[in-house]
């Protein structure tokens, strides 16, 4: 399913504030996103003018749900100019709208259960995932401002890094207990790059599959600039068309 | 209809080499890209003789207004180039530009062999301007380098010959009137502005070390340039550099090109080109009423 | 306590030529001006040998992330500088720079022995750069003419002489070599690059025909030339194009300049130089701590 | 009287809208401007990211009045990217000032009647003029959503281009009459450049003396850039710090 040609303008309907993170809803009547997708984002008035005259591109931010009828919903949280100002827009407000883009994830095979490893605002396409097809989700934030990101799932194992949610440490600790419990796993993870390298790590030691959500800076998010490329087994390949969703086998 | 060295396009706007790749394109967009292609002629990226993987991320910074980008020229090379690209370009519908970019002109040379009787190239685009590639530059910027390059290569293709000049110089004009002497058929410009970021710690944030600003930050640059290659020079120009409005693309019309690129632009708005084209189209249309 | 060619500056933030004209800083701040001055010496307008009215109006245009001026270097002569400015500058208490430009070598002697036993100038810095003046161009854009400018000029004065390096050139490295060799004590860069800007009806906006953008769009290409002549030059190196914050200023230091000069960002913000030696300060005493 | 030296944040305490122009208040304790006099403006957050990428420099506005105490008030009309962002800045928004900066108008000697002759937002220095020294108010609008400018001021004689306020035609028309009357009169005028050419050929033709508050583009403000120069028997003169009130005799 392809996305519409072009940036069209979409309008919030509404925003909601989780702990540190801010959802906004979105109306827009294209083709839903898969899990693992994701849209570039800019408001329509005053994107830039912010730190270092920025922010100029569109932001890749992941599909969070497409809740419900001609709905499109984003978790955001403010680590720069560029989500700065999304972060800002409020009901009403229009944004620049680029998506469905990328690969997504593979769901799993029968019998295989889901793990669901997220951290931080890289919970979103793990939320939809979930939605669409289950799993077990053990998710990992910096503190109690962020743990209501948790709030997204069904039944998720947290861990917070200053203990004041859930398990005191990293989200790979609750990660370690379910892998030594054996079973037929696939996993699923988005978040930092320090996270998804030692889900990769894990992935190897145990031998299961894991499907990894990456991160780069993207100018284009369709495949135009070559920028937002990765290294894997088979050459550098660009993350907003060869992923963002790619195999922990081909990373290197 | 505008003609552009013997090729006809349906209006002035065409893409930036190595700004849009329609085959990505066409995967996230589908069929609605070729229904409504937004330039009147593709030109491609960049095509080396060898296949290159271009440089180490981080490729992309952004700055005021605009981006750095230190991608470093990824091509499939020519050979990957005609039998796995050409082909599905040729579905566009529109005429077709190839930008080649040698180290050597005997790279050139065999790059110009390898298109000639490739009927689906229009015409080439000769990148001597890339700010990431030593050689590209040194070519570009010597005005008596550049024309005897022409002098050699003008004899050995049939297709249009289409310069792309080097920004970073001291006199574009000059560097665009050795390229005509020499039997260019157009010149374009500009290429992007050499340009740096440093990231944390203070080390230089791109992969490739520095790379090629872009984007409005250069619009007013590319104005002056396309200027002053007109006043120089008879054959067509493409201007291009921080285009993003009808308004933008107008102003590089007014001063002498016949064709504008859009390139950054697209990042922003895949469909930026036909934005533009139609904005220029109602601009015309005013203008020619009042 | 900060050594330039032997002058002592209390911290790395000197103005940009042209982009701070104390006498009426202090006709619209007042004392203030001067017990808080934000620059740690005092670098003069272009100075030309002949008084200058300066181009025509319109002289500013707002682009993305900065502006372009065409100024046209109005003074009044360096007569009229010695006889009206320098006297009021000396009131300022910070080590003094004349920025002088002469459209010949010989007027460049001529404006170097007039300024030979006015001992409040410190340093003086050649403008070879300009673009609104074709001849200041040409020389800084071609190594060889360079050297041979700084041979003759070099040993016409005790004072250390600074070189303008003009950023519209190939190789800017060479530049700032063949300043090197010929005998400059400094190189300064970067002068605006050359731009223009269309207004209603098409027609050229500025005055002057073209003009030369500064301000933040041009903050990567000053740092891209900044770093590829620390590379070339061992002398000491004045970094400026587009700073407008501690980090800014860092970033040009880290890559090899030896001062920073705030240019555009005083318009918007006239203690501007203050706030960036402090926000630098603090930036390095952040990273001696860590 | 000086300027404090450097930008300062000040805080937007009112916004009112007077038809199609937008009143602000700023609460600030430097020094009073005198009329005539201008501050730079431009918005703390988002200065820039509007049309073509701009506002990017500060942007000169006049004083409008001292209202009261520690204020300073201005009228702006939404012209381009800098004014619409201006105009958009609501009461507890943060604004940058320098100033009050330039030359203001002289007041008139005894027995000389003061003509203020103004167009469009061109009234705010004629209205605290008006405030401080008195005079007759002669005031020129495009139309009935500009005309309420003209309440700024006691006693104006209003016209406006479209007939729907006042008398319908130039105010010069208005000017004429008045000159053709007779008496010792001074003529302050501030409004666009056809409005100031027209008073500066009525000064010369009836032999009055004429100040007028002039525009240009400014990058500074206080002298800086040498970018905002007119014209003049003297030469190019600075419109920041020769002007913005220069005295009709010395245009050329
Ligand atoms: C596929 C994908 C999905 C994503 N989904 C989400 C999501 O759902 N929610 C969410 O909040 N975020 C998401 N992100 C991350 C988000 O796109 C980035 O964090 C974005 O760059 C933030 O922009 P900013 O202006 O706020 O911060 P920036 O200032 O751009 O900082 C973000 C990071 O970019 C780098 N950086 C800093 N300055 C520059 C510069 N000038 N040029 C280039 N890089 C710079 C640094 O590494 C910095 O840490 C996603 C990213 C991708 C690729
Ligand atoms: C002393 C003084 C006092 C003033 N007082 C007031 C006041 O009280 N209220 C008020 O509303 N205005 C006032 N102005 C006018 C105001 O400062 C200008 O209209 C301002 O430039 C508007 O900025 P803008 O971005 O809204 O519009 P701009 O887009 O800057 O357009 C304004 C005009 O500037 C020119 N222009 C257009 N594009 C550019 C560009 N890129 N670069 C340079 N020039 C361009 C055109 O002539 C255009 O008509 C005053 C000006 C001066 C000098
Ligand atoms: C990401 C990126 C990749 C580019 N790749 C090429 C290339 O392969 N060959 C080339 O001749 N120019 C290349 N360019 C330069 C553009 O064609 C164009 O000259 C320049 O970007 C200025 O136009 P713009 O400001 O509209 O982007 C590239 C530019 C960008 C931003
Ligand atoms: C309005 C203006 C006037 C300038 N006048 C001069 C000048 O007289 N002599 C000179 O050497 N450089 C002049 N410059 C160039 C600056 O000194 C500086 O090199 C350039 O603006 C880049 O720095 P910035 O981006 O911080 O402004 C001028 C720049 C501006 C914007
Ligand atoms: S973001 Fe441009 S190719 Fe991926
Ligand atoms: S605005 Fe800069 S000198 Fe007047």
């Amino acid at each position: 399913m392809s996305a519409p040609f072009g940036r069209r303008v979409a309008v919030v309907v509404s925003r909601v504030e989780l702990g540190a993170y801010v959802v906004l809803e979105v109306a827009d009547d294209a083709t839903p996103a898969a899990p693992g997708q994701f849209y570039m984002l800019a408001a329509v008035e005053r994107w830039g003018g912010g730190e270092d005259e920025r922010p100029f591109l569109g932001r890749a931010i992941s599909a969070l749900a497409a809740r419900g009828e001609r709905r499109v919903a984003f978790l955001l949280e403010d680590v720069g100019p560029g989500t700065r100002r999304l972060c800002e827009l409020e009901a009403g407000d229009d944004m620049y709208l680029v998506g469905p883009l990328g690969r997504g994830f593979v769901p799993p095979e029968d019998g295989q259960e889901a793990l669901l490893v997220g951290g931080g605002v890289g919970i979103p396409p793990l939320a939809m995932f979930q939605e669409a097809w289950g799993g077990r989700a053990l998710l990992g934030f910096r503190d109690a401002q962020r743990a209501p990101g948790a709030s997204l799932f069904d039944n998720p194992e947290v861990a917070t890094d200053d203990g004041s949610v859930g398990h005191h440490g990293p989200v790979t600790d609750l990660l370690d207990r379910v892998l030594g419990e054996g079973g037929e796993f696939v996993l699923y993870g988005c978040g930092p790059p320090g996270l998804l390298e030692a889900l990769r790590v894990r992935a190897l030691r145990h031998g299961v599959a894991a499907q990894l959500c990456l991160e780069a800076p993207m100018a284009c998010g369709f495949g135009a600039c070559y920028g937002c490329v990765v290294e894997t087994t088979e050459g550098y390949k660009r993350i907003c068309v060869d992923g963002p969703v790619l195999d922990a086998a081909v990373l290197v | 209809m505008i003609d552009f060295c013997g090729i006809e396009l349906a209006h002035p706007v065409i893409n930036a080499s190595g700004c849009f790749d329609v085959l990505a394109a066409r995967a996230c967009f589908g069929e609605e890209l070729i229904e409504r292609f937004p330039f009147s002629a593709y030109v491609s990226k960049t095509v080396t003789l060898a296949p290159r993987a271009g440089n180490p991320p981080p490729r992309l910074w952004e700055s005021a207004a605009g981006m750095i980008n230190s991608i470093g020229l990824p091509n499939p090379g020519i050979e990957g180039y005609l039998d796995e690209h050409l082909g599905e370009y040729a579905k566009l519908g529109v005429p077709l530009i190839t930008n080649v970019m040698g180290s050597t002109a005997a790279e050139f040379v065999a790059l110009l062999a390898a298109l000639e009787d490739r009927s689906e190239v229009a015409a080439i685009e000769l990148n001597v301007s890339c700010p990431n590639v030593a050689t590209g530059l040194d070519i570009g910027a010597d005005p008596r380098g550049l024309r005897l390059l022409l002098e050699e290569l003008r004899p050995l293709t049939q297709k249009p010959l289409i310069v792309k000049l080097t920004p970073n110089t001291a006199d574009v004009g000059a560097c665009a009137s050795a390229a005509e002497e020499g039997g260019a058929d157009a010149v374009s410009l500009i290429n992007t502005l050499r340009a740096m970021a440093l990231g944390y710690g203070g080390k230089p944030w791109l992969g490739g070390g520095s790379g090629g600003l872009s984007g409005p930050a250069i619009r007013a640059v590319a104005l002056a340039q396309v200027a002053s290659v007109a006043e120089r020079v008879a054959i067509p120009i493409v201007g291009m550099g921080g285009v993003s409005s009808g308004a933008d693309a107008a102003a590089l019309l007014e001063v002498g090109a016949l064709l504008v690129a859009v390139g950054t632009e697209s990042f922003r708005d895949p469909a930026a080109g036909a934005r533009i084209s139609a904005e220029l189209a109602r601009l015309f249309a005013e203008n020619a009423g009042s």
